[in-house]
């Protein structure tokens, strides 16, 4: 008995942490992660990777929901901390972390699992969380096509897939799949529902969860801070993790107070951006996608967007460019593997506020 | 035991494997599952050629270069089956050979 | 032949015991190694990878949704067992735990199991990341395959036998590293990609939130994660017994001069690989297919030309 | 006394043979095209653990190695075009099967009845030191031909094979009159072109 609960204290000492952040919640994550920094206490990157699931801010509806469905999948031993202020996160971290330690009852078992048909809802903003499973095999199935055989019907819940035109002439079957609200180097909230053939998506539909209440105006960031803090999400989508690790750190070290350590971050933010910029690997691996036509404003392809991030993020100015809708990264996603897709919106600034007319916002 | 039953139990085996994948080779009827049956039939031939050599003429490779035959005309039957299921798929979304009846001349 | 396996030695259990010791050891290197690397601090590299296991041995497995449970465990349980046999051809003070005369296909058929043991692990939980996963192992698979076994074959080809024990008394004269740098990079790189680590870490990236890994937890992550660590440790071994010599060095005793050789690979291997992103499969497939197998099939042949010219005799 | 094949060896080839059976049986009855795949996989696993006992050690690893791969290719193949990959809806998909079944277990009985009253010749031969180099220079030598005729074979199946499977050639790439400078490809390589 003693024994297994030292197993335990020893196991989880360092626990994998999923942060989900409210809208507005950009400076709160900023001091959480840099804490979990100083702890050692590594990013989960998905509910089953996950011990302590931190929620950031009051969560919208839609948000609620989502969390919730994310809960019901991280298995035992888990902790759930719901921080609402910035000044208590060491406190409340210390007693998540004791709080996983401790012997806790039966972890999510078939019970509490949500129906499929609940995450698959058509309930716009039910929210089906984005690491959980949304039927795989299924997916693939031949719902029809072929004559005299059962078309559609269900299969455990979920319903079959169908067959469809795509680019290789295959009919291949199509599988819709939700991406988010809560992936890694994706905006929390940030919502991808696309159509599935093998790994290409066909078909992209990009929103925010809880669209009708996000602030009006995003917030007053340091511009440089904020383009390491993209930085770090594009690296972590990119598979990056040392230099994603080091971004975070250049950012975290523009929040000290103490003059040194904001000479040391900008140190740090130019050697990292120097290393993006100049790196050939990424430059082959995530270059090229994303493309977008010149007079459209977004700058160029994945690539000269992410280079345009390293130079704000050492101070360099650099040209305004226009804050890209939903719909046109959304255009740009279809037709891309699920991989690439990944890339190219982790590839631009997307900030969960209200939507501005389109009128204003196009070619600017 | 002698070395000429065993020689007999490993090759009532192999019977056993051809015997099961003609079953099923001539039962099944998508393409796929029709050369997984084919595939059973070449295991059984593996295992008799296996056999020969060990028990009847270790001496010679004859019985080795078999095996090795057997295991490319796997590899020629499979890389063939699935290109020409590619094929049926691609002109006519069929994957069963019923279907394919009518390309009979 | 002059083999005598370590199970001659040594007995069967210890031996086979020796090995899996040594094995998860060397697995736990690596994660250590891997873990420095990645979080910047080396203080508490070693002790990372015992938390993550411990932590595995707490956790609930994971469930989902209609799952293919069997098939599932069935792959969990393949990925550390096919990388621990994959070590029993590794020979170490010029021994392996088993010798046979086609060592060098015995460890490429270990690998070539674990593209069924990844792809079940991607299939089993029945999840769109996972299966992803899955696919993408394949599709790598594929493509660096061939070069992998060419190189492993113009090792085998220098030293005029499939066994490991033979390779390595062929280098005495010459590492074969020198007269076949293209097969030892190959083979490392190899190496890197049936463990999905580091820039071929595409079937677990973040991008799919974990790939294969991303239903695991548990037992089963303990599993997975640890035979990744085991078969890129027992690659870099590997690489050690056919391009670097082996055990043979001055003054040290052979099996610590085996043992720095692995380090050195292990960690040469760790800080390049974690210098890149995680490639992708649409990118470096092609390289695999157009450039790596017309690359190893020319190295073969020069090592064959010069085997003919009685170079390595 | 050809054989020096121990107790325990006959205990497992013989378990490894029921084993390949049951799992050659098991590629009929399962539901799940996957679950079929692997038993197809299994039933050549424990034929290459025979061939393994039989000491032919390379043929052996090679047969795993090749199926292996087979397998993992056929599970994709499966899943792409079968209705029921995963056996969740359980579905028969047989033709004539009684008389399938009469021809395979007439197979196997006339097979065995072969077997079993065939007097097998016992001769009394040298067994070779290294049966994987005596393939080797088999193939090398006297049964070069062999190899030659199945590496022509072998060309010749990847063409074919890729002449079916692919549906784009040069012309859809590189334009009517292959002019364009960049293969028009819906995801480009890795190779700068």
């Amino acid at each position: 008995m003693d024994l297994s609960a030292r197993l335990r204290g020893w196991a989880l000492a360092r626990p994998r942490v999923l942060l989900v952040d409210t809208p507005g919640a950009t400076p709160f994550r900023w001091a959480v992660e840099a804490d979990l920094d100083r702890r050692g206490w590594s990013h989960a990157r998905s509910p089953a990777d996950t011990d302590l699931l931190v929620v950031l801010g009051p969560p919208g509806p839609g948000l609620a929901a989502a969390v919730e469905v994310l809960w019901s999948q991280v298995p035992e031993p888990r902790h759930r901390v719901d921080l609402r202020r910035p000044d208590d996160i060491g406190a409340a971290l210390d007693e998540g972390g004791a709080a996983l330690i401790r012997p806790a009852g039966s972890g999510p078992g078939a019970d509490d699992r949500p129906s499929p048909a609940e995450l698959l809802g058509t309930d716009g903003d039910a929210g089906h969380e984005g690491m959980d499973h949304g039927g795989g095999h299924e997916g693939m199935d031949h719902g029809g096509g072929h004559e005299g055989m059962d078309h559609g019907g269900e299969v455990a819940g979920l319903p079959m897939a169908m067959t469809g035109p795509d680019r290789d002439g295959l009919e291949l079957d199509v599988l819709t799949v939700v991406l988010g609200p809560v992936l890694p180097g994706w905006p929390t909230g940030l919502v991808l529902r696309a159509e599935l053939q093998g790994d290409v998506l066909t078909s992209a539909e990009l929103c925010w969860l809880d669209a009708a209440s996000l602030p009006a105006a995003e917030l007053d960031l340091d511009p440089q801070q904020a383009a390491l803090d993209r930085l770090v999400r594009f690296l972590v989508v990119a598979g990056w993790p040392t230099a994603a690790r080091d971004a975070r750190r250049a950012r975290d070290g523009f929040s000290a107070g103490d003059p040194d350590r904001r000479v040391a971050a900008q140190r740090r933010a130019a050697a990292v951006a120097r290393r993006v910029r100049r790196s050939r690997a990424l430059a082959w691996t995530a270059g090229g996608i994303g493309c977008t036509a010149p007079e459209s404003g977004l700058g160029g392809d994945t690539l000269d967007r992410v280079r345009r991030w390293c130079e704000i993020a050492v101070g360099q100015p650099v040209a305004e460019l226009a804050g890209p809708s939903l719909d046109e990264v959304a255009a740009l996603v279809q037709g891309a593997e699920l991989g690439s897709a990944r890339l190219i919106v982790a590839g631009f600034d997307l900030q969960p506020v209200t939507v501005v007319p389109p009128s204003e916002s196009a070619h600017a | 035991m002698t070395a000429e039953l065993v020689l007999q139990v490993v090759l009532t085996v192999a019977a056993g494997l051809i015997g099961v994948g003609l079953f099923g080779a001539l039962s099944q009827q998508t393409i796929v599952m029709v050369m997984m049956g084919l595939e059973l039939v070449l295991n059984g031939v593996l295992l008799a050629g296996g056999a020969a050599w060990y028990f009847l003429a270790p001496d010679l490779p004859d019985a080795q270069m078999l095996v090795v035959v057997a295991l490319v005309v796997m590899a020629v039957e499979m890389a063939m089956g699935f290109a020409v299921t590619i094929a049926f798929y691609r002109a006519r979304q069929i994957d069963m050979i019923d279907m394919a009846s009518d390309l009979r001349g | 032949m002059p083999d005598e396996t370590l199970v001659d030695v040594w007995g069967l259990a210890p031996a086979v015991l020796v090995i899996m010791v040594g094995g998860l050891a060397l697995g736990l290197v690596v994660a250590a190694v891997d873990r420095a690397v990645v979080s910047g601090e080396a203080g508490r590299a070693v002790v990372e990878p015992l938390l993550a296991g411990a932590r595995g041995l707490v956790e609930q497995r994971r469930t989902t949704l209609a799952p293919d449970r069997l098939l599932w465990r069935i792959g969990c349980a393949a990925v550390p067992t096919l990388a621990l046999l994959s070590l029993a051809v590794v020979p170490v003070g010029g021994r392996t735990l088993w010798s046979t005369s086609a060592d060098l296909v015995w460890f490429n058929a270990m690998e070539a199991l674990l593209w069924a043991a990844v792809w079940l692990v991607g299939w089993g939980p029945n999840a769109v990341h996972a299966l992803t996963g899955g696919y993408r192992f394949l599709a790598q698979g594929l493509a660096y395959e061939l070069p992998l076994m060419f190189a492993l074959i113009t090792a085998g080809l220098a030293a005029g036998s499939l066994r490991t024990t033979d390779v390595v008394a062929a280098q005495e004269g010459l590492w074969f590293v020198v007269t076949m740098p293209v097969a030892f990079v190959v083979f490392v790189a190899g190496a890197a990609a049936f463990a999905f680590w580091g820039p071929f870490a595409a079937p677990a990236a973040a991008d799919i939130a974990g790939g294969v890994t991303s239903e695991l937890s548990g037992v089963d992550r303990l599993l997975v994660d640890l035979g990744r660590a085991v078969f890129l440790g027992a690659a870099a071994a590997m690489a050690v017994a056919l391009f670097l010599g082996g055990d043979a060095g001055p003054w040290l005793p052979g099996p610590l001069w085996f043992l720095l050789k692995t380090l050195a690979v292990v960690t040469a291997l760790v800080w390049a690989g974690r210098r890149v992103p995680v490639l992708r499969p649409d990118r470096t497939v092609e390289v695999g297919w157009m450039v790596l197998v017309p690359l190893t099939l020319l190295q073969a042949l020069a090592v064959a030309v010069l085997v003919l010219n009685g170079f390595y005799a | 006394m050809l054989t020096d094949l121990g107790g325990w060896v006959i205990a497992t080839v013989v378990a490894l043979g029921i084993l390949s059976v049951a799992a050659g049986i098991a590629v009929f009855v399962v539901d799940s095209m996957a679950r079929a795949t692997f038993a197809l996989l299994a039933s050549f696993l424990a034929v290459a653990g025979v061939l393994l006992a039989l000491d032919l050690v390379y043929l052996a690893v090679v047969t795993a190695l090749m199926m292996t791969i087979e397998m993992a290719i056929m599970a994709v193949f499966m899943i792409m075009f079968m209705m029921n990959p995963a056996g969740l809806m359980p579905m028969t998909m047989v033709h004539n099967a009684k008389g399938s079944a009469v021809i395979g277990a007439g197979a196997f009985a006339g097979l065995t009845v072969g077997i079993w009253t065939v007097d097998w010749p016992t001769r009394d031969v040298s067994r070779p030191a290294d049966s994987t180099r005596q393939l080797g220079e088999a193939i090398m030598g006297s049964h070069m031909l062999v190899m030659l005729v199945i590496g022509i074979g072998l060309f010749a199946t990847i063409i074919a094979g890729t002449v079916l499977a692919t549906a784009r050639g040069r012309y859809d790439r590189f334009g009517a009159d292959l002019a364009a400078e960049h293969p028009d490809d819906p995801v480009p390589g890795g190779l700068p072109r």
